[in-house]
């Protein structure tokens, strides 16, 4: 009965047949590239004199490279023709499965030309953008990641703007009391206890995910900021923790443009590329990956082999609790070395959309991140350069560029997880 | 209402924070500094009261009024309007309000207004006269006037040196002209104050003017990370205000709340309360330039002479700021 | 058909309160007293002494005082703790005046909470109401101040602009969500931030601007769209205004709404269950969108009674927290319109009395955040409370989300 | 090895599922566990396997008494189950499911050995053949063989004692022979097998011993050799049952459903139902019949409006209702009872009387305008609640305090309650006991008496058998025979269901 089987293997045939949402979707996002074209075109080609200077290196790298030259104006034309090109061929034959890729490097030329235009008849420094990019990234790839451990167990994590504060908030206390390093442990922890209520409000008590989520933001912002007031304000040694300075990694810091940007930064950069390494291949290649990615895509499953599903799901969100509170130190120890009431400003969420365009990977996560950390140094380049957008639009960016990322995506991205809680009678 | 009893018998200064609450680094901070030392050299008890929102102003006013303050010290625009009804409602009651002023002006509510551009010219100059690598920048923390003054009167003292030596400084942050620049938009968060400096500095600027309160902190730490950068204070001095970074403060733009504060408090408890709008200009000391601490000998003689002298131009009139 | 049970000889439901209590009780054949009002009241219980032990720990001068005199530490901490609770009771019910002040607080409260709770009824979870408040508000704001009209035709104008203000702006998530997929509890979110600075935006343009000053402040609302103060002839302070009113007039056509209109049948059916829905030929994607812009539009009403109500004009952030008190609020109140009313007093006078706490003691501001969040940690967990206080209530905790993709 | 259940008891709310049940089991032994829904089978394995634990009882292996805190212990223990809904991740691949749990390792910090994994999968399955590729993905694969893949799981773990929970439901009459000569070569091999089915005929076939499980309790265990298929239905219900249906023959009318080229996809995308014409006349029961998986679901969506079709059109009554909306059917006097009634069925949240109005609540008399008329909801209810013979205490509490059956009833009564031209039901009996089932068919049959066109789709063979008066047989999306129940039998559909094409 084999072979009889196997012709029912699957009821698909060789007549190739898109759905009708897939056609909508491709149209829409067809027209999307042909706007952008127009915009381009319209925007920034149209009118606009004047070379644009790129600066590439900074004053003092091993090798200093020239300067990127280009006219505003020549490149929107082809920045627009190119984006009028995709824009047609999506419309006729699509990209398959290398949709999203597309999209990116048409938003990528958009963005270039955008700032081409910003920047015409002046110099600005991309290699300082591109470092800026990377910093602002970090606190939002620890959140996505953590994000990704919780939710590949099945356990959607909203808590994850509160465990970033809560880091925040502790490394500063810690830090300044008990050292950096302290500091540093001490807002993991944190962190992972957040997790661990998460963890027993929604694996034990079954509480709604996304309500439990919600509570622990709004308990620690309220908690933070009574603290400030009451403690931090009149005891100002309390809130001055030591900083993490930059360093530069040996020759990878020396390659023109790319060392400036990756490989001479602090040690929570350094620390996101190895915990990004670290999850994909814990996730991917161990035991512990395995287990957990079925623990998530179907608990009973791996219960009846045997697996504690529960125990499971607390380590695996204690742990995304463990990273979400030291990306949180970021903020203070990271950076400033101060705590500021609700200094996260919403990172964690856009952390969470970041983990969705990321389609639950680490890497992903991490490229997601990027944009959103590109976002947010762009419109604090802008402001600079006297375009005349108002810095109250600017300042929307990062907010914007996530909804339309994950508006356009999550739709097609399907979860990797059940998140019903599991019942065992 | 919020009246008990606890000390109502002796003095009150009570000061009524905007939104940005007490622990701003900023105006409210320092009007709190004033009214605490006005209360402790006049016996008096200091008394502050955080409003969360718009809707608090009133109410905190109200529990003012009735604990009977001997004078209630409101704190920025915001608190305009709800300042002169508490005022028309209870005339009996001294009220002075920072960075504000009525006209016509109300009997009982002494305004608190500060040329902070003279100062901040001079600022301009000083940066123009000691910048490496000719360019100087500034931010902002929102675009309204107590910021984008401070911004103003930068520019323009760079422009005027300019004009004096026939250099070409430029100052990126900020176009009086436009009335457009770089703000963060925020006045909390400290790496934004990172942020915002280095990208002025990855265009060049050496020295930075950053007009946010607390988020200045951050181009500070930043600053005092990296060499030959430099940080223009504002309101406060910075190298008291922020010790850890002190020796980066090429000089800071004084704006002297807390002794207007202190002033209207002594007029307040020493009988001698008038609603005269206070100016506070490089001439009273209202606002000044701070001294240049460590970094002295990074500022020529002659341009700190100059500097001197172009204060007494500017208090003469000689020199107008508003170019 | 011998073995069948008979049916009770209660006469067919007549509309009207014993039918709020069977809503308020799911569908349950008799008041559920247990799960509705006791172990409510036990969660506020809770929050109250656990933000006792947190507002404790924000006094270190008596903490130190433990280590030398654990004695004189207790009692210094249980006056404080007295002291503070007293001033909030006090502030908030201690007199008129007092109650004035609850009431003026409560009014958007509730407003914004039935817009959370609309949400929840629909399993939507609309985080979006300081949002959708802020352009509510906006619009009402240019009714408000643009317009010379009579009162009785004005202030009901207003009221209309805010309803779409709201509206658009909750309708927009909505949109996204049904046609996308896209988490609402992201786009809400993200929606706040972006009204935040659309307003900073705005209050920079001339249109909006107090004339002859270029700070970020609106021309003021004309008295003739002002909400009229109730009860300002006994002392003018008392500001407490129509908003409340209308506050409880729209949580009773919320009730309507939901529980006897076809909309609202429809509503619960796609909270309920969205496929159910499907089959039974309802529109979910119309839905999800008319949900959310009905729910928008009860938070834009609060923020119009934010600017025509109590403060006459509009500032950066004039909203305050308000949309996020209103999620505590929403579960407090089960998600049902009249428990939302309820809920709102409390926090109505949790805001008023906070306010008088910080006046009188000097216990700061943020701990009322602090206790409505646990408040909710202990409604969304009623497991939680069950435990503590051995309590049979048959209640399943609240449950709102759908996941991630539709 | 043997294996004891003493006196096991297990409560749920509201349900004593397993009442003081008994059993013993030997290696080398097919026991055969018979039962109605929600007898308690499942319940009982369950407890057996660790995954629920008992209100009451003990389990005894070898004569010890030993205590199960999960799966872990019971499989240790070598005990293994094959579960009714299979336990299989779905987007793994075959190997990664049979390790998962006791996953091979290399180097440090349980590094993965896949490789290892692939050997241990080929290897048994050449030694029980049972074939299946290592490296296929479970979702990609048809029933048959994802059961095939709980076997090896199961092996894998060196099992003395293997548990099926109905594990012919899902599988065509050849698929069972297969499958039954699959656990002959297990007894041979020594393992003890415990057989869970509502099927008498199989029970006959294959049990050595054969317990009856009713209500949560055994009442009896019955021989093979002596037992006849009526003697063990009567110990399962409890009483005498008609085992057919008994209805006139049919006088077809004009069409009312006409399918041409319908062409749908399922959710992963792949052309579920292709090409598929048929249609539905005035008077006449037409049943599809399938192995689950071969479009039916797919194809009752495409009907009611549930999913868009590709290709190809749909028409009720002569009027053109291609990718309508489930409304405009509904208002084409159409009734459905679906598939799965607790997932679209019902709002299990809502009371009976907001259920009973759930797709007919938009319209008069229920609703005037937009206000709900609830007076008049609750009075339909209790109408249908009498002459459907809903068990409930009231039209007012929620569905989800029904039973299986009753809530099936339920939605029979919602869809049958007003007068139709055009019934579409999917699995009209899945999960419901025998009286129900009786009584369910009957009000199918009279529908049809009524002048309605009936659409039945079943993956219960004897279920089309009793009621069709014409069969329409679907694999891999395709209508592959056309029979009347009385020219044909079990065995020669069985073959259309596995794929071999009509010659006819
Ligand atoms: N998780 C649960 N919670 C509450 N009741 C349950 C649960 N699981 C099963 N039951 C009830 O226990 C009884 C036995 O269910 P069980 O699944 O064991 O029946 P079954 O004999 O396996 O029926 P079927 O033949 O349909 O599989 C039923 O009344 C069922 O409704
Ligand atoms: N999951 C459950 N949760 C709570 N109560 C349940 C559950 N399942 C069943 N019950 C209760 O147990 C009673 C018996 O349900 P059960 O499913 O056993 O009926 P059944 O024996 O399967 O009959 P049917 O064959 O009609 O389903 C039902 O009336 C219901 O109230
Ligand atoms: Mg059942
Ligand atoms: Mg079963």
């Amino acid at each position: 009965m084999g072979h009889v089987t196997t012709v029912t293997a699957t009821a698909t045939t060789d007549r190739e047949i898109r759905t009708p949402a897939e056609v909508r979707r491709a149209k829409i996002l067809a027209i999307v590239y042909l706007l952008l074209a127009a915009l381009t075109l319209w925007a920034f080609g149209i009118g606009s004199e004047g070379d644009a200077t790129f600066v590439i290196s900074r004053p003092g790298d091993t090798f200093e490279v020239g300067n990127i030259v280009v006219p505003a104006a020549g490149l929107a034309y082809v920045v627009s023709a190119i984006l009028a090109f995709l824009g047609a061929r999506q419309w006729l034959r699509g990209f398959g499965s290398r949709t999203n890729l597309v999209l990116a490097i048409g938003l990528g030329l958009f963005a270039l030309s955008f700032l081409a235009w910003a920047a015409a008849g002046t110099s600005f420094s991309l290699v300082g953008m591109f470092q800026e990019a990377i910093k602002r990234a970090v606190p939002i790839t620890f959140g996505a990641i953590s994000g990704v451990l919780c939710e590949r167990t099945g356990i959607i994590n909203i808590g994850i703007e509160g465990m970033l504060l809560g880091g925040a908030f502790t490394g500063a206390i810690v830090g300044s009391t008990l050292g950096a390093a302290a500091g540093m442990v001490a807002a993991a922890l944190v962190g992972g206890v957040l997790a661990l209520v998460l963890a027993i409000l929604t694996v034990k008590y079954r509480v709604d995910q996304i309500i439990a989520g919600v509570v622990i933001n709004i308990f620690v912002l309220g908690l933070t900021s009574f603290y400030t007031s009451q403690i931090l304000v009149e005891n100002q040694q309390l809130n001055d923790a030591p900083i993490m300075r930059a360093f530069e990694i040996p020759l990878l810091g020396d390659i023109p443009f790319i060392g400036p940007v990756l490989f001479d930064q602090n040690i929570f950069v350094y620390a996101m590329y190895l915990l990004v390494a670290a999850t994909t291949y814990g996730l991917f290649q161990t035991r512990w990956g395995l287990r957990t990615r079925a623990v998530g895509e179907k608990p009973r499953a791996a219960d009846t082999v045997g697996i504690n599903v529960f125990s499971m799901k607390y380590w695996n969100v204690i742990l995304g609790g463990l990273v979400a509170g030291f990306g949180g130190a970021y903020f203070t120890i990271g950076s400033v070395g101060r705590f500021d009431e609700n200094m996260t400003a919403g990172r964690g969420f856009i952390g969470l959309a970041a983990m969705i365009f990321g389609r639950w990977h680490p890497v992903g996560a991490l490229s997601a991140a990027l944009v959103f950390g590109f976002a947010d140094s762009l419109q604090v380049k802008l402001g600079i350069l006297e375009t005349p957008i108002p810095s109250e639009f600017l300042a929307m960016a990062p907010y914007l560029v996530t909804i339309v990322v994950v508006a356009g995506l999550v739709g097609r991205s399907r979860p990797p997880s059940d998140y019903t809680a599991y019942v065992k009678e | 209402g919020g009246d008990d009893d606890s000390g109502s018998a002796d003095t009150k200064i009570c000061e009524v924070t905007d939104v940005g609450g007490v622990d701003d680094k900023g105006f409210n901070a320092s009007a709190w500094a004033g009214a605490q030392r006005a209360a402790a050299d006049f016996g008096a008890d200091p008394k502050v009261l955080e409003s969360q929102a718009e809707t608090d102003y009133e109410v905190n006013l109200n529990s003012f009024i009735d604990e009977g303050c001997d004078l209630i010290v409101t704190v920025g625009f915001l608190l305009g309007d709800a300042t002169a009804n508490a005022a028309n409602a209870n005339p009996e009651s001294k009220f002075t309000i920072v960075d504000f002023a009525y006209d016509p002006p109300i009997e009982n509510v002494k305004g608190l207004v500060f040329n902070t551009d003279e100062a901040a010219f001079l600022a301009g100059y000083v940066a123009a006269g000691t910048t490496a690598t000719g360019t100087v920048g500034t931010f902002g923390g929102i675009n309204i006037p107590p910021v984008t003054i401070f911004m103003d009167g930068f520019v323009r003292g760079v422009r005027y040196y300019n004009a004096q030596k026939g250099t070409d400084v430029q100052v990126l942050g900020w176009d009086p002209d436009t009335q457009e620049g770089s703000f963060t938009n925020n006045f909390e968060s400290l790496d934004d104050g990172r942020a915002f400096a280095q990208s002025l500095i990855d265009e060049g600027a050496d020295i930075v003017m950053p007009v946010a309160g607390p988020v200045g902190l951050g181009s500070a730490q930043l600053a005092s990370e990296l060499d030959g950068i430099y940080i223009v204070g504002v309101d406060v001095d910075g190298f008291e205000a922020d010790p850890n970074n002190a020796s980066i403060y090429l000089t800071s733009v004084l704006k002297r709340i807390d002794n207007a504060v202190y002033a209207a408090a002594d007029e307040a408890l020493n009988g001698t309360f008038t609603n005269d709008l206070y100016v506070g200009t490089l001439e009273n000391e209202g606002v000044g330039l701070a001294p240049y601490h460590d970094l002295a000998d990074m500022v020529p003689s002659d341009l700190q002479s100059e500097v001197e002298s172009l204060r007494d131009d500017i208090i003469s009139g000689a020199v107008s700021v508003s170019g | 058909m011998s073995d069948r049970p008979d049916l009770p000889e209660t006469p067919p439901e007549q509309p009207g309160m014993s039918s709020f209590f069977k809503d308020l009780t799911g569908a349950g054949s008799q008041i559920n007293w247990r799960a509705n009002v006791l172990v409510p009241a036990l969660a506020i219980l809770s929050a109250l002494i656990a933000g006792g032990i947190i507002i404790a720990f924000g006094d270190l001068d008596t903490l130190k005082l433990w280590g030398s005199d654990p004695g004189q530490a207790a009692s210094d901490t249980l006056n404080r703790l007295g002291d503070s609770y007293v001033a909030l009771f006090e502030g908030a019910v201690g007199g008129l005046g007092p109650i004035s002040e609850t009431l003026t607080r409560a009014a958007p409260l509730i407003l914004a909470g039935l817009a959370v709770a609309i949400g929840f009824q629909a399993g939507l979870f609309n985080i979006g109401a300081n949002g959708q408040m802020l352009i509510g508000g906006m619009f009402a704001l240019v009714v408000g101040f643009q317009f010379d009209l009579p009162t009785v035709i004005h202030i009901p104008l207003a009221i209309i602009a805010a309803l779409i203000g709201g509206a658009i702006w909750g309708g927009i998530p909505g949109f996204l969500r049904a046609k996308t997929g896209a988490h609402e509890v992201i786009t809400t979110i993200m929606l706040n931030f972006i009204a935040l600075r659309l307003v900073d935006y705005l209050l920079t343009v001339e249109f909006f601007q107090l004339e002859g000053r270029n700070d970020p402040v609106s021309k003021s609302v004309l008295d003739s769209a002002r909400y009229p103060k109730l009860i300002d002839f006994i002392n003018a302070r008392y500001r407490v205004h129509l908003g409340i009113i209308i506050a409880i007039l729209a949580a009773w056509f919320i009730w309507w709404l939901l529980y006897r209109s076809t909309i609202g049948f429809e509503f619960r059916a796609v909270g309920a269950n969205p496929d159910g829905a499907r089959y039974a030929g309802m529109n979910v994607v119309w839905l999800i969108v008319a949900v959310m812009a009905v729910a928008g539009a009860m938070a834009g009403l609060a923020g119009g009674d934010q600017v025509v109500g109590t403060l006459g004009r509009a500032t950066p952030g004039f909203v305050g927290v308000i949309g996020f008190d209103a999620i505590a609020l929403a579960l407090l109140g089960r998600s049902h319109p009249f428990g939302v009313v309820a809920a709102g007093l409390l926090f109505g006078g949790l805001a008023a009395g906070g306010q008088n706490m910080q006046a009188s003691t000097d216990v700061g501001i943020d701990i009322v955040q602090v206790i409505q969040a646990l408040i909710i940690v202990f409604i969304a967990a009623p497991a939680l409370i069950k435990a503590i206080y051995r309590v049979k209530a048959d209640t399943e905790a609240a449950q709102v989300s759908q996941g991630w993709a539709t | 090895m043997e294996l004891e259940l003493r006196g096991i008891t297990k409560r749920f709310p509201g349900v004593l599922a397993n009442d003081n049940v008994n059993l013993t089991i030997r290696s080398g032994e097919i026991l055969c566990l018979l039962g109605e829904n929600g007898a308690g089978k499942s319940t009982l394995m369950n407890i057996m396997y660790g995954l629920y634990s008992a209100s009451e009882g003990e389990i005894l292996v070898n004569g010890e008494v030993v205590h199960f805190d999960g799966p872990g212990d019971a499989i240790a223990a070598g005990i293994g189950m094959v579960h009714q809904h299979f336990m299989l991740v779905p987007v793994f691949t075959v190997a990664e499911n049979v390790v998962l749990g006791v996953e091979p390792t290399k180097g440090p910090g349980g590094i993965l050995d896949i490789s290892e994994a692939r050997r241990d999968v080929t290897e048994i399955s050449s030694q029980y053949n049972l074939e299946v590729d290592p490296d296929a993905i479970i979702e990609d694969l048809p029933v048959g063989l994802q059961q095939r893949v709980e076997i090896i799981k199961v092996l894998f773990r060196d099992a003395e004692i293997l548990v099926f929970d109905e594990p012919t439901a899902v599988l065509t009459p050849q698929e069972v022979e297969e499958f039954f000569s699959i656990i002959r070569n297990l007894k041979a091999d020594g393992k003890g097998i415990i057989f869970i089915t509502h099927k008498l005929k199989e029970v006959l076939e294959i049990a050595d011993r054969i317990a009856v499980l009713r209500r949560g309790a055994v009442v009896g265990e019955a021989d093979p050799s002596t037992a006849t298929e009526k003697t063990l239905a009567e110990m399962m219900v409890g009483r005498p049952v008609v085992l057919t249906v008994d209805k006139g023959p049919a006088q077809p009318g004009e069409v009312v459903l006409e399918v041409r080229d319908l062409d749908v996809l399922n959710v992963h995308d792949h052309l579920a139902v292709n090409q598929v014409s048929f249609d539905v006349r005035k008077g006449e029961i037409v049943g599809i019949a399938g192995v689950q998986g071969n479009g039916q679901t797919e194809l009752v969506e495409a009907l009611t409006g549930l999913r868009e079709s590709v290709g190809g059109t749909v028409r009720i009554s002569g009027q053109d209702f291609t990718n309508a909306s489930p409304r405009q059917i509904h208002k084409a006097s159409v009734a459905h009872v679906p598939e799965d009634r607790q997932r679209s069925g019902l709002v299990l949240k809502f009371t009976l009387t907001e259920n009973f109005v759930l797709d007919s609540y938009y319209d008069e008399p229920f609703s005037h305008g937009i206000k709900m008329n609830w007076n008049r909801s609750r009075q339909e209810a209790e109408r249908l609640i009498e002459e459907f013979d809903v068990r409930t205490p009231s039209s007012e509490v929620m569905a989800s305090n029904l039973s299986g059956g009753n809530q099936q009833k339920v939605i029979v009564a919602r869809e049958f309650g007003r007068d139709v031209e055009l019934v579409i039901a999917s699995q009209p009996t899945r999960g419901v006991d025998v009286g129900s089932i009786e009584f369910i068919h009957d009000r199918i049959v009279e529908e049809r008496d009524n002048g309605s066109a009936v659409l039945i789709v079943s993956s219960e063979l004897d279920e089309v058998m009793a009621l069709s008066d014409r069969i329409l047989v679907m694999f891999a999306g395709r209508i592959v025979a056309e029979k009347r129940p009385e020219e044909t039998t079990n065995a020669e559909l069985g073959l259309y269901m596995a794929g071999s094409t009509s010659e006819a």
